[in-house]
């Protein structure tokens, strides 16, 4: 069943000798920005790519997988689309291929990406490629029906807990994307020492962070939890990001009156989703894939990523804009999209997410110190 | 449940699906009474003494202990103890608890438990198995078990279902009297299922005699030995040479019969008259071989200890329909032997076939 | 026919399963309704009714071919770990010998350790050998904790056969393959149908060993349902609950299916059965 | 083989029906036992260096990490016990003929097929503050806030007796079905009441099927994941001990800490297991009379 | 397996833990015998037909088929049939499928299997029980099914436990019967464990008599009838009198024992020398009521049919240890009656003790 691993450390070729076909393991949830542009890719250049297979799979158990395939020298995922964490913890294992050391002229699609994409992409490091790039939060969303004056600082949403005990809501980081991002913002607006060093440089943070667990009254398992309590009236603030204040209310799972409101002196800590390679791809894979990387890079197809607001803007390089995105996107974002958005973005200092070590430590801080001193205090 | 005066089954009947397994069973037991329930093979007797347990709904019916209607009480309220045909040994327990069991449901003392189990266990010779468990028993000593379990409670009605089928016949012999010694020192009343005549007619005071479901008889061991109803009764009762002939004379309830040429007196049992196809019954043990009389050839011989089981075509039978007679005797004869039988005089039965 | 006769013990139980499954009701219909509804705020009911859930699941999915798939798979692992293990049960729940305790603690192990110890090597393994990746690796290595859990299942129910039913069957002429064919298989269709069943849920249900060795067409339903629930991105709250339901729908029709075939109750006693009333 | 020997080793049980072990033996050899002793010298190949015992002390002086045995084993055996022995009376008296009996088997199963996702979705939907229970009680007065029920100790409690309770139901009902109803009669002729004659002969008979069903229900619970995550409190009075392994794995990538975690796991669970064992091998276990 | 010359078991031995259930058993089974396995209950009848079966690993000891050592095949390899002592029918199987099952075995022509399984069927007359359920059968009706399952293959040889326990007196003649005439008609060699001695008397060739798994005596129904080898068979073989005694004189075989005064003659059994204590052994239905004679009260009166079985204490018995003495007689007689007895001449059999 398995094709026996060809050739996979030589020179990669421009082109494959014959058309290839492609296995694609997405864990972030980003075919939902990039399909498209894979098949538009697959329609045009038949003779690079004949077929692409999809898959999916959360991202915790990624390496595991690859990594059995690796020990086994049988890889039969050619390209995965990932976020920062399995990219980072692919990375740790040594699973990617460098890519971007010998072939990074073959994408000259990189050398557009904006500003904080850029940064982003230097996470990235020589094996992944951004393919699609979001400010992300920490954003605070809330209904304007239950809480007609919004809190503007940290203390302001302090002093909000206090008096709605169980009211404010954010997800164990760990698992979930606002979570952390609201993690990760906090140092930047509480002006901690070292924001990038969550073990000895975040004390007002975890301070805070502890203050503000005594008016929580659990830590759902995931942001749409928190989004689902937003919606039921259990909660009435909770953490957000850019694409989970407009996605949720384009499929309705929270009301469309739901509002965002930004904390005072945030940063926006961003996001982005990459494509890597695993080790054990045959060169002629790997150059159909550096084909089809290029073709994601370019503007035309990139506006694709502006989707339904899902990773709100979406797109990684310059240049993109909303009138160039498919008209269901534009009929989205139109109606829940928020004019606001562009201003904040403009006028708020965008910053890295921690590397992975820093993060898992974060993590693990957060789960005994502020989570886990639940089950003491209960 | 202390004991009672009387125990009326009142019309039981028990059907399966379609088919009848008992119908319309009217006894009467009297308190102190040892009853045995005869019958062949699946006629209905595990099933008389199931409705009686408790262990199966009648399909109509009555059941009555003195004045109080019982066969709406679960097994347990009944207060009966039972010997089951398959035994029904707990196989956890071992011998020792198998028989406890029914004491200690009765929170007797230990001590006490522990006494009267040791004298059953002595009483059915299982001393040294009493720790085994079933599974390890052979076949005769589970249905010693059995008995022990039964009887240790000392119940006032005491159901057994071939309680002696598996053991030998010493063995037999002795549980027998032990049966009977129980039943009377302890004053117990019993209904005891068999299939063995000679079991039925040294233990119980009276008999039923069933077939098909249905009563055939009930009378005392002498008045169902020799006076059987009906022919199947005397089929079952050992009356083993059932002889389809002609009725040629009456006199008073004095038949006479042919057989083989010559004219043979039997007693009437029901009504027959001059002319009449009948069914004239004797045993074995009634025919003798003598040195006239009925003439005939020795076909099988068959040696039984000190007696011989014989088989004699009688002459001038019908050629693809000869007819037979069993003979035991002490004597010696061949098979091919030419013999002459007598019927010991009043020993046979004459019923309307 | 005898109707549940009603001690005062027995109308509490009944009672307490009563409540047990108004609630269980409540559960089931609470996400029966949600993956059917189009908003579901602070009110009783959504405010709106809609299949789209169910249609972009199957779409995104590619359900069909997945439920292919699960259904396959979950019926050759059912098919073989009964295979492999009920003989093995048969040796354990039967005979003695020498090493009884070693080989029935190796057997016990893999239920007892969670894929995480050894779910990557046994992949790697599966890899090597050209099954992963393809819907034999997934069958095999769902086999690993299949195969305990029947031996487990089952070496009570072979112990309650007596016997002395086997020595007759052998003394009928009837080898090792009849006598279970003919003589255990019926006697213990209650406890395979309970293993079969069981091994069938834990299959369909086991993400860990499915997801590590499944290549892009042997994917399991599970697979699909634990990313849409966990997987990085925004998700409908709805589109999760209308995975689930496919889910279990699928369990449903297979259970049905199961009961349909064998009554799990029925009693090769049943002959013997307490008399009816 | 001298056929001397040949009686000697059929005496100890040792003759050709050994050889159905066989493909049980060999698969599991094969496809459980190198993987299981790969995973077991990862974890004594600690990470980040230190000796080879490294990962177990660094769990057992660790108290957030060691606290997760105690919580898991406070979730399981309740959980587990529970469906047992809720499982045994509802069983018992489904046995016998009656009609409505396949319908009402049946319905008692079901809940086996809604899996983890369904039931934690189920939970937190219908129990949730938001919920029909909690709206019902409030809108029937019974209490004035909505009680939690979710997110806690409870959740995941209820979410194990939803999946668990089922599986013990089968289990023990098929357990029951083959014990011979004969002998129960046998108990009441005897004078046992009904009490006593399940608490004497049904319940002996039934323990080794219970003791198996037990072990089965209790590792399914001990090995509770999704729904501690899902309708519990991971990070708090619901982290189990397989949060703990997987967080090492999959949040953490130390998969050598994880298996080190695994292992605890399965030698706790081992202990456990070892006990109703050793009970049960103390207990009869032949031929119930139901099936010959 | 087509047929063989001789079975032959050659010191044959098992043991369940501490205890032997059949010691070192020797015993050579000519084609077309008919053995009888006799002896009390517990006494490893129905472990050496499971040895003998396969069913049991040996301990110690070998079955050779002619040349060929068999006590290593498995059951299915020898070819033997069995009926079961709890009779094992698949309880899952109708009564004709259990018949059929062997057959089936066998992969034989359906029509012939069909055909095969009805005569079996007739044979045990249970045609209209034919779909029934073993469970839904009564005790002796099982027991047939389990007779009719072995007996339809025609086995080389056929084992049976106790195959007629189960069945009235009636029934057990007929099977009896119906079981030799198979035996004889399709060639069998059988080997036949019983308990009841005149069913073992009347159909084996030869007999051998166990005692606590040890062979007692091997010989011909008559052999062992008349001349019991010890005194223990002379006990299961229905010498019920069992008196201890004085030797008094001896005359060639002859020994005049003392039997309550009066000294009678039996002939000795071994070696007896005069002054030896011995024990004296004589059936009940040896001892006669006479005028003159040793004097006796008759103490309990039995009917058993035809015959009455007495009990009757000899007058001169010690107070404590009263010497008793079983009489069948077809006499009337009532308890408390003074009575005299005499014994058969040569029917008195005196054993060292
Ligand atoms: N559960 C049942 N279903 C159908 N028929 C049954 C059932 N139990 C008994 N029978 C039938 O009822 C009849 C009477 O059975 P029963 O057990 O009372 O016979 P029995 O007189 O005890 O015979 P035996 O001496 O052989 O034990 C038999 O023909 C039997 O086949
Ligand atoms: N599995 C076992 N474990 C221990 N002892 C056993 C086992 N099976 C049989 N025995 C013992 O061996 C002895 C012989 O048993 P066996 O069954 O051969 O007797 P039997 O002669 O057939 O008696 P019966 O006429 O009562 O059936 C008995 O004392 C019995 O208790
Ligand atoms: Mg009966
Ligand atoms: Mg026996």
């Amino acid at each position: 069943p398995n094709k026996p691993a060809t050739e996979s450390s030589g020179d990669v070729p421009d082109k494959p000798a014959k058309a290839v076909t492609l296995n694609i393991l997405d864990v972030a949830g980003n075919l939902q920005l990039t399909q498209g542009m894979i098949d538009d890719f697959v329609k045009q250049h038949s003779d690079v790519i004949s077929k692409v297979t999809y898959s999916k799979g959360p991202a915790p158990e990624l390496a595991g997988k690859i990594k059995a395939q690796q020990n086994a020298n049988r890889v039969d995922i050619d390209l995965v689309l990932t976020g920062t964490d399995g990219l980072a913890a692919g990375r740790e294992q040594g699973l990617w291929t460098d890519l971007l050391t010998k072939y990074s002229d073959r994408l000259p699609g990189m050398k557009d990406y904006l500003p904080p994409a850029q940064k982003m992409q230097e996470l990235g490091g020589k094996e992944g490629v951004t393919v699609t790039y979001y400010p992300s939060g920490p954003l605070l969303e809330y209904m304007p029906s239950k809480v007609p004056t919004p809190p503007k600082t940290a203390d302001d949403l302090l002093a909000y807990a206090k008096a709605n005990k169980g009211k404010v809501m954010y997800a164990r980081p760990a698992n979930s994307g606002p979570g952390r991002t609201f993690l990760m913002g906090l140092p930047y607006i509480l002006g901690d020492k070292d924001p990038k060093d969550p073990v000895n440089g975040w004390d007002k943070t975890w301070a805070y962070l502890k203050e503000l667990n005594q008016y929580v009254d659990f830590y759902p398992s995931g942001t749409a939890d928190t989004m689902k309590s937003l919606a039921n009236g259990s909660a009435n603030i909770i953490a957000s990001t850019t694409g989970w204040d407009i996605n949720p209310r384009v499929l309705g799972t929270v009301p469309k009156e739901a509002a965002i409101t930004p904390i005072q002196g945030f940063h926006w800590v961003t996001d982005a989703h990459y494509a890597v390679v695993p080790k054990g791809v045959s060169t002629d894979k790997q150059a159909a894939i550096l084909q089809l990387l290029q073709f994601m890079l370019t503007p035309e197809q990139q506006a694709k990523a502006y989707d339904k607001g899902y990773f709100y803007p979406g797109p990684a390089i310059k240049g993109v804009e909303l009138a160039q995105a498919p008209q269901e996107s534009k009929d989205a974002i139109t109606e829940f999209g928020r004019p606001e958005y562009d201003k904040l973005i403009a006028d708020n200092p965008t910053e890295v997410p921690l590397d992975a070590k820093a993060l898992v430590a974060a993590f693990d801080k957060w789960d005994r110190e502020v989570g886990g001193s639940k089950v003491k205090s209960q | 449940m202390s004991g009672f005066d009387q125990l009326r089954l009142d019309g039981v009947t028990r059907r399966f699906g379609a088919a009848d397994a008992l119908v319309g069973l009217d006894l009467t037991i009297e308190r102190g009474e040892f009853i045995a329930l005869l019958g062949p093979s699946g006629c209905g007797k595990s099933t008389a003494l199931n409705c009686l347990a408790g262990l199966l709904p009648l399909t109509a019916g009555a059941i009555w202990q003195d004045d109080q209607r019982i066969d709406t009480l679960p097994p347990e309220k009944r207060g009966f103890g039972m010997v089951f045909q398959n035994y029904a040994l707990f196989p956890h327990l071992t011998v020792r608890d198998n028989i406890a069991f029914g004491l200690r449901m009765r929170h007797l003392p230990k001590d006490d438990v522990r006494r009267r189990t040791t004298e059953a266990i002595e009483m059915v010779q299982l001393i040294e198995h009493a720790s085994k468990l079933p599974g390890q028993l052979s076949g005769g000593q589970q249905q010693r078990v059995a008995i022990a379990r039964a009887t240790v409670l000392e119940p006032t009605l005491v159901l057994m279902d071939e309680p002696l089928s598996n053991l030998d016949a010493k063995l037999r012999l002795e549980m027998r009297t032990e049966i009977r010694r129980l039943h009377q020192s302890l004053g117990l009343t019993t209904v005891y299922v068999t299939h063995d005549q000679e079991e039925a007619l040294s233990m119980a005071d009276r008999l039923v005699v069933m077939r098909q479901g249905k009563v055939q008889q009930i009378g005392t061991p002498e008045e169902v030995h020799t006076k059987p109803s009906t022919w199947h009764v005397a089929d079952f009762m050992g009356y083993r040479n059932l002889l389809p002939l002609k009725a040629s004379q009456m006199n008073g309830d004095q038949v006479t019969v042919d057989l083989g040429g010559t004219a043979i007196r039997g007693s009437a049992q029901g009504a027959v008259a001059p002319g009449d196809d009948v069914i004239a019954a004797v045993r074995p043990e009634d025919v003798k071989l003598s040195d006239q009389g009925v003439k005939g050839l020795v076909e099988v011989v068959e040696y039984q200890g000190r007696e011989r089981a014989v088989e004699v075509v009688l002459d001038g039978g019908g050629q693809d329909d000869p007819v037979r007679l069993h003979v035991r005797t002490e004597q010696r004869v061949e098979a091919g032997e030419q013999v002459a039988l007598t019927v010991t005089p009043g020993r046979l039965l004459v019923y309307p076939s | 026919m005898r109707q549940i006769r009603a001690t005062p013990l027995g109308w509490v139980i009944w009672a307490v399963v009563v409540f047990f499954f108004v609630n269980l009701a409540g559960v089931v219909l609470s996400v029966l309704v949600s993956s059917f509804g189009t908003k579901w705020f602070d009110t009783w009911f959504p405010s709106g009714f809609t299949t789209q859930w169910y249609g972009d699941a199957w779409r995104e999915f590619t359900l069909f071919h997945v439920i292919v798939v699960t259904l396959l798979v979950s019926a050759l692992v059912v098919v073989l770990s009964v295979l492999v293990g009920a003989p093995a049960a048969y040796v354990l729940a039967r005979k003695n010998f020498p090493g009884k305790r070693l080989v029935y603690l190796t057997f016990l192990l893999p239920i007892l350790m969670p894929p995480i110890t050894y779910g990557i090597p046994l992949a790697t393994v599966l890899y090597k050998f050209g099954f992963a990746g393809h819907l034999s690796g997934v069958v095999l290595a769902n086999l690993v904790p299949s195969v305990p859990f029947v031996i487990l299942t089952m070496t009570p129910f072979i112990e309650q056969v007596d016997p002395r039913i086997e020595d007759a069957a052998r003394m009928l002429g009837a080898g090792t393959r009849a006598v279970f064919l003919k003589i255990l298989a019926p006697l213990l269709v209650p406890g395979l149908l309970a293993s079969a069943i069981l091994v069938l849920v834990r299959t369909v249900g086991m993400f860990e060993l499915t997801f590590l060795t499944a290549g892009p067409d042997s994917q399991t339903l599970v697979v699909a349902l634990y990313y849409s629930m966990s997987a990085a991105g925004i998700r409908a709250q709805q589109s999760v609950d209308a995975m689930a339901v496919i889910y279990t729908g699928m369990m449903l029709v297979l259970l049905v299916v199961a009961l349909r075939f064998v009554n799990p109750t029925q009693l090769v006693a049943r002959v013997k059965e307490e008399p009816s009333e | 083989m001298s056929a001397t020997w040949q009686h000697r080793l059929a005496e100890r049980g040792v003759d050709r029906r050994l050889w159905l072990l066989l493909p049980a033996t060999i698969f599991v050899l094969l496809l459980f036992v190198y993987p299981f002793l790969y995973g077991l010298s990862l974890s004594f190949q600690p990470t980040d260096g230190g000796g080879v015992l490294a990962n177990y002390s660094k769990f057992f002086s660790d108290a957030y990490q060691r606290d997760t045995i105690a919580t898991t084993l406070k979730i399981a055996l309740p959980a587990a016990l529970l469906n047992v022995l809720a499982a045994v009376p509802i069983a018992f008296r489904l046995r016998g003929r009656f009609r409505g009996k396949r319908l009402l088997t049946t319905i008692l199963v079901v809940p086996i097929t809604l899996g983890t996702v369904l039931t934690a979705q189920g939970l937190l939907n219908y129990l949730g503050p938001t919920g029909w229970l909690n709206r019902l009680l409030l809108s029937l007065h019974i209490v004035d806030d909505p009680i939690r029920l979710t997110n806690n100790y409870w959740g995941v409690f209820f979410s194990l007796v939803i999946t668990g309770f089922p599986f013990a139901f089968l289990l023990v009902l098929s357990y029951l079905s083959g014990i011979d109803p004969t002998l129960e009669r046998a108990a009441a002729t005897l004078g046992a009441s009904r009490a006593q004659r399940f608490r004497r002969i049904t319940l002996p008979l039934l323990a080794p099927g219970l003791a198996t069903t037990f072990l089965l229900t209790f590792v399914l619970a001990f090995s509770v994941f999704p729904s501690a995550v899902l309708v519990g409190n991971p990070a708090g009075s619901t982290r189990v001990i397989s949060l703990a392994a997987y967080q090492a794995a999959y949040e953490q990538y130390d998969y050598s800490y994880a298996s080190a975690i695994a292992m605890v796991m399965g030698a706790v669970e081992l202990v456990v297991v070892a006990i109703v064992l050793v009970w049960r091998s103390r207990l009869y276990t032949g031929s119930t009379g139901g099936k010959g």
